[in-house]
């Protein structure tokens, strides 16, 4: 059976939905982090499966987008640890659910 | 003769008055025209806007003359620019462009040139002035707006300028804001105005849903040719006369043009001889062809013109204020503008105009020269000023008889004109023009008499009381302009004006004398008539010289003058007897026939403010407040359980997210299975 | 995609990435988690190869390997013992449904799309492609790329730098 | 180049390999068979030789540094000590391999294995001779940075799997020094790669052999930068304080031993002799050499210019003291990494006008040899009298990061506790 987008696709939609499960459901602030790394890889990868599949082979959007998901995914990672630090340095604690402080 | 002149150049003589408004504007933001006392350059440098404008229009005058020159090549008819794309929203296509033809060419020469001796004339009524470059700049907009309008192409672009033009005449009447009065003036100017200027636009909207045309051009072409109904036409044609006499301060809507006199007088010179109230004269001759062919629409013209003609002269009589004098013979003066449309007589109603934009404005300037040395409008506080400034009374009187229309003054010609056509066409109109001749002459002998004749009655002291209603305004005015002036009010002796001041004088007294014989062969008639569709050419009144109409007409005026000379003058006649003799119409008269006191009670309290007013207030407060504050209550009710939503977890507002996502996919895949 | 070759390759490198991604979740200490997401990551790069994105498949392994994975193991490491478990927060049942919805409307929306696949040959290179385009037709989201680096930069050192040791 | 394009012309290994491809693709049979067959034989004929080469230069490391500080060296296994390798390998693969107790076991285990790859797999896109690279990437020279920045994840595990002080201190001080240093390796290959126009190494080499040139006489600030990144990412002294063993006493291999450790060292080893071959490649023409390639294999240039770059590596071993974390993370993000900057702007430049100008390479590329040199010893002299290096009283330093990272504390000769007080207001 040969590769196709459908595949690649699939595989994006499942990624996507494990990352996005560590993102909501993981206690731990690193833990959401890395959920929000796959989600990003499983929208990279089916970029780049759009790129190869639906494009004409001369047109590499697809691929830049991804070159700048991956300088945003970068800038966040460096950002959102500098804030884990500074919120466990406050609060002694990176545990997400007990970052409550902005309700009501 | 001169090549034909460019677009460029027409866009030009418009631009140039802007470009000095937006200069002086941009200057005076920037602090550069501060006024400051000291040395000569910085006093120079204070007047910068005064030349600057002066210069604008000069020039302006010049190209204008060039237009002319071009004009008269073509025999008045319009030379052709095309236009230009400005605005294109669905269906609405407008255009900007300019036209040029035998009547806007004759406008030019009317608004540039006594723009230009009004803004001379400024120099030296306005020195000092606190306000000195915000004058100038609106004098710059206002002559600006005027000159656009009257090329105007395009009738929303002409609407555009109209409005500015309104705009214009608010700012400058109410150039004095701090007085409670001309703030009131610029107000009621502006409203009043505006209610006419609802039939202007319903007519511009009614011509663009019915003919798809907002090119005045075509609009002439598609009346003169009967391709539009009739009933349109007329409709068309009376919203247009609704804004033409809300400007032009005819009979219903004449009430703001009086008050206007708030403004600086050269304001109110330049806005009754040139700019502002010839701007309905000018729509309705603009778009005479429209006019001509609806019997409604140019009866309704002549009706107003006559009746205005007649009401705004008898109240001219009882006024004692010499610039309401004016202004009441201004609204009188465009009555016969007016009238003189009505019967068909374009060219002679803008060579009335022509005329009268000279010497209106000359008995504006020397009234407010007078004003200068007296430091009062009352005419009862004057008297033997003929001695003490003897360049104003003779420039004044020359134009006093001119509007008397006393041979060979420029009046003379021009009204007579009026007078001829009017025989020729409707008899009946000509009864009442000569009735009205008569009154002219009455209230202008009147007020040379009150003002120059007899003994000086001392002016405005300083600490005297009112006396009269009506200058109690006009000397708090003076007080409240420069030192400099009030100085001079409190003098013993008036004397005369400086040389900045009468060299306007002179040089329209000039005019005001010769104009007349531009049109001794009729040929101004024929350029203003060149550019009409060949259609109308045939409803044009023609009427031929007729020698026992000038006579008679130089007659009555005469009589009118030789009757105020008895009242005013010898007093053979005495003015009390008069009076009481005709108690209720002097009451009637100096009640301005209770127009003021109509619209104020009946219409403004009544109408508008018990009814209307009354009505949309319960609406305001009890139906839109009533659903604003309930959806309030709600909303407050509401949000008190649902912020317990907010729990401040990242993450639940996060699955939040992806829910409103799946959601949405879901009803794209619903919408679209 | 005919060859078997890389028939063979996908369904291991699916397998690769899905199961260590899984893996991520399932696991209770981070630094393992870490790991194993970095097997994930080099799992992508390898897919990233069967599509033939030379480039970006070295990027993500420069990037998410080399850098984005360092700093979760520095941040693990830099919060105390206490804080290193990988464990659910009340959450988890709504989550792991929510997340089963999500990944089945994607799904179902990618298997249901009828995409228009335009036919490519074997493998293409895009590095010059992708450079050429990045400095003429993105140039600026290039440039503002690279002000957003510096930004978080900046911003990530002023959020950690402790108050009072301003020197050096 | 005029080769005979025979499978027994030893001036090209290639050649031969080639033909015995042809020869298995005539025998039939699926189309990935000569695939996986060329890449067996790569990959075999690498590890054999990086194997022999690591025995003999161990031996010879240890006698050449022996040398260098006046002592012998090995000398008693085998005649001059030429066995000593193979002993210490066998005593390596007999040792017990302890794990500690409270070590994470699976990383701990990873840790070893991990740390192999990034060595082996750079010499994947290496061209050992014409036609003699595994794989030639057309993204060879980012492959390499990017493969060699996961050197710094297998530090890391093994150095927190071991659950011991002294590693953990060294695998942060790898990570951190690692990252420092990537970015300079990235920009020093960025100016080759500016000059060659293409990224990878075939093509690099094809270029420097083309204008007769190599690469370090163009741009001989970018090799300098590429030498220094290069002994950090591969843990060699004077840049090895991840296992400074005078002061963290092994760094995050602390608690490896037997065989696992003899990963570790065989590794470093490897990653050397990697690097080394990436510098030959990009900077001294690889496997040409102005015309010898046509008598002489390329492959032996190649491994020549090899060895003695790795013998620079020795060398530099042998005679420099060891630098202080602080010191060498300065060095990369204020001296090493503002050069660069420039260097790139200039070479840049420089390419542009040869394209835009369209001028004869015969005429540039002196001028702009000339030109980088001079440019290079400005630069060099310039910023370190601009950052004060050449004064001697500024340069002890003590940087906060070295109390952050555990370097042993600087006490004052007043003597109050063991925290120093703001070493550079007194400097």
């Amino acid at each position: 059976m040969a590769i196709e987008l459908e595949h690649y696709l699939a595989l994006g939609a499942l990624l996507f939905a494990i990352g996005l499960y560590m993102a909501l459901a993981k206690r731990n602030f690193v833990g959401v982090l890395m959920g929000i790394e796959l989600m990003f890889n499983a929208v990279n990868l089916t970029f780049i499966a759009f790129s190869r599949f639906v494009s004409p082979a001369t047109d590499v959007t697809g691929h830049v987008f991804v070159v700048f998901v991956i300088t945003v995914a970068a800038a966040e990672a460096a950002v959102a640890l500098a804030l884990a630090m500074l919120v466990y340095r406050n609060r002694e604690t990176i545990d997400v659910d007990r970052m409550d402080l902005l309700k009501w | 003769m001169l090549n034909q002149i460019p677009e460029g150049v027409v866009w030009a003589i418009l631009f140039l008055p802007f470009g000095s408004f937006a200069v002086i504007s941009l200057a005076a933001l920037l602090g550069l025209t501060r006024p400051s006392t000291g040395s000569g350059r910085a006093v120079w440098r204070a007047r910068l806007s005064g030349y600057l404008t002066m210069a604008a229009i000069a020039a302006s005058f010049l190209l204008s003359l060039w237009a002319l020159d071009s004009v008269l090549q073509e025999d008045g008819a319009r030379i052709g620019f095309d236009a230009h794309e400005w605005v294109v929203v669905g269906p609405l296509r407008v255009d900007i462009g300019v036209t040029v033809d035998g009547l806007a060419a004759i406008m030019l020469i009317v608004v540039t040139s006594v723009s230009l001796l009004v803004q001379f004339y400024s120099q030296g009524y306005m020195r000092g002035d606190p306000g000195y470059n915000r004058y100038y700049a609106f004098m710059s907009l206002f002559t600006g707006s005027m000159l656009g309008l009257v090329l105007a192409s395009n009738i929303l672009q002409l609407f555009v300028f109209w409005e500015l033009v309104g705009l214009c005449s608010y700012l400058l009447i109410g150039f004095w804001f701090y007085r409670d009065s001309a703030r009131r003036a610029a107000t009621k100017a502006f409203v009043v105005t505006r209610i006419g200027d609802v039939g202007f636009l319903l007519a511009i909207l009614l011509i663009w849903t019915r003919t798809d045309q907002l090119d005045i051009g075509q609009i002439q072409h598609l009346a003169a040719t009967g391709m539009i109904g009739s009933s349109v036409i007329t409709l068309f044609a009376l919203g247009l006369f609704a804004g033409a006499a809300g400007k032009s301060a005819q009979f219903p809507l004449h009430v703001w043009l009086p008050d206007a006199m708030e403004g600086p007088t050269p304001v109110s010179a330049l806005i009754h001889a040139a700019t502002m109230v010839v701007a309905g004269v000018y729509l309705v001759a603009r778009f005479f062809p429209v006019f001509i062919v609806s019997e409604e629409a140019i009866n309704a013209v002549v009706v107003v013109g006559a009746i205005t003609a007649i009401m705004a002269a008898s109240l001219a009589i009882v006024a004692t204020d010499i610039k309401r004098v004016m202004a009441y013979s201004t609204i009188s003066q465009l009555g016969y503008m007016m009238m003189a449309l009505g019967v068909g007589a374009i060219g002679a109603a803008i060579f009335h105009l022509f005329t009268h934009a000279f010497f209106k404005a000359l008995l504006f300037l020397g009234a407010g020269s007078v004003n200068h040395a007296t430091g009062t409008f009352d005419m009862r506080k004057m008297g033997g000023l003929a001695r003490f400034m003897p360049m104003t009374f003779l420039t004044t009187t020359v134009a006093g008889l001119a509007l008397v229309g006393v041979f060979p003054l420029a009046g003379f010609w021009s009204k007579d004109e009026i007078l001829i056509e009017a025989w020729a066409e409707k008899p009946l109109i000509f009864w009442t023009a000569l009735a009205g001749v008569f009154l002219t002459a009455v209230y202008v002998g009147r007020m040379l008499f009150l003002t120059f004749g007899g003994e000086y009655k001392g002016g405005e002291a300083p600490a005297t009381g009112s006396p009269s209603p009506d200058s109690s305004g006009e000397s708090a005015k003076r007080t409240g302009q420069a030192s400099e002036q009030g100085a001079e009010a409190g003098q013993a002796k008036p004397h005369e004006s400086p040389w900045v001041m009468l060299l306007p004088l002179v040089v329209l007294a000039t005019l005001a004398a010769t104009v007349g014989f531009v049109n001794i062969t009729g040929g101004m008639s024929d350029i203003l008539e060149g550019w009409l569709p060949e259609e109308t050419h045939e409803l044009v009144a023609a009427g031929e010289f007729v020698l026992w109409i000038s006579v008679v007409s130089v007659a009555v005026g005469l009589a009118g003058l030789g009757l105020a000379w008895a009242i005013y003058s010898r007093k053979v006649i005495r003015a009390e007897e008069v009076s009481a003799a005709l108690e209720p119409l002097q009451v009637l008269l100096d009640r301005k026939y209770y127009l003021d006191e109509l619209y104020e009670t009946v219409i403004l309290k009544g109408v508008i403010m018990r009814g209307a007013a009354a009505a949309l207030h319960a609406w305001d407060r009890y139906v839109i407040d009533g659903v604003v504050n309930g959806l309030a209550s709600l909303m407050r009710l509401s949000s008190e359980k649902f912020r317990l939503a907010q729990a401040g977890q990242a993450q639940i507002y996060g699955a939040a997210i992806f829910i409103g996502v799946v959601a949405m996919i879901a009803g794209v895949l619903i919408a679209n299975p | 995609m005919e060859d078997t070759g890389s028939i063979v390759a996908f369904w291991l490198l699916a397998a690769l990435t899905l199961g260590s991604a899984l893996a991520v979740v399932v696991i209770r200490d981070l630094i393992r988690a870490v790991v194993l997401l970095i097997t994930s990551f080099l799992g992508v790069a390898g897919l990233y190869i069967t599509l033939s994105a030379d480039f970006v498949a070295v990027v993500q392994v420069l990037i998410y390997v080399g850098a984005i994975s360092v700093l979760l193991l520095f941040a693990v490491m830099l919060t105390p013992r206490a804080s290193r478990d990988n464990a659910e927060t009340f959450f988890q049942i709504p989550a792991i449904l929510l997340t089963g919805l999500v990944a089945f409307t994607i799904s179902l929306v990618s298997l249901d799309t009828d995409w228009t696949v335009v036919e490519r040959g074997g493998f293409e290179e895009t590095a010059s492609a992708i450079g050429e385009s990045l400095l003429d037709k993105y140039v600026l989201p290039f440039e503002m790329a690279a002000v957003l680096l510096l930004v978080a930069m900046l911003g990530a050192i002023v959020l950690v730098h402790p108050e009072g040791t301003e020197e050096e | 180049m005029p080769v005979l394009a025979k499978w027994y012309d030893l001036r090209d290994l290639g050649n031969a390999v080639g033909a015995f491809l042809d020869w298995i693709r005539d025998l039939g049979g699926p189309d990935w068979i000569p695939y996986v067959v060329s890449g067996l034989i790569g990959i075999v004929a690498i590890l054999l030789w990086l194997l022999v080469s690591q025995l003999a230069f161990i031996w010879i490391e240890r006698r050449v540094i022996g040398r260098m500080q006046a002592r012998i060296g090995p000398n008693r296994v085998g005649p001059w000590g030429l066995l000593q390798p193979i002993a210490d390998a066998l005593k390596l693969l007999l040792k017990e391999a302890i794990t500690n107790r409270y070590a994470d076991k699976p990383l701990f285990w990873l840790g070893p294995v991990l740390i192999f790859i990034p060595a082996l797999v750079v010499f994947a896109v290496i061209p050992f001779g014409e036609g003699m690279s595994l794989a030639d990437l057309n993204v060879g020279v980012l492959f390499v940075i990017a493969i060699t920045s996961i050197n710094a994840i297998a530090i890391f595990i093994s150095g927190w799997a071991s659950n011991n002080k002294f590693a953990l201190l060294g695998s942060m001080r790898a990570i951190a020094m690692l990252i420092s240093y990537e970015l300079v390796q990235a920009f020093a290959l960025l100016g080759v790669v500016i000059f060659a126009g293409s990224m990878r190494l075939g093509d690099i080499v094809a270029w420097q052999s083309e204008f007769n040139t190599w690469m370090f006489l163009l741009q001989p600030l970018a090799l300098v930068a590429f030498l220094i990144a290069s002994a950090v990412e591969i843990n060699r002294s004077p840049m090895d304080i991840s296992e400074a063993e005078s002061e963290i006493v092994a760094g995050y291999h602390t608690e490896y031993s037997g065989i696992k450790f003899g990963f570790f060292y065989a590794a470093e080893y490897f990653a050397a002799f990697a690097v080394s071959g990436v510098v030959v490649t990009l900077f001294l023409g690889g496997w040409t050499a102005w015309g010898l390639e046509e008598w002489v294999p390329g492959w032996l240039i190649f491994l020549s210019k090899l060895y003695l770059v790795f013998f620079l590596f020795i060398w530099t071993r042998g005679t420099l003291p060891r630098l202080r974390i602080d010191q060498l993370m300065a060095f990369s993000w204020k001296f090493l990494l503002e050069l660069l900057f420039i260097h790139i702007l200039v070479v840049g430049a420089q390419v542009l006008i040869w394209h835009e100008g369209d001028y004869p390479a015969e005429v540039v590329l002196p001028i702009f040899a000339v030109i980088n040199w001079t440019l290079a010893v400005a630069l060099i002299v310039g910023w370190a009298t601009f950052m004060g290096h050449l004064s001697p009283e500024r340069r002890a330093k003590r940087a906060v990061l070295t109390q952050e990272l555990g370097a042993i504390y600087y006490r004052p000769a007043d003597g109050h506790g063991d925290r120093p007080t703001r070493p550079l207001e007194e400097a």
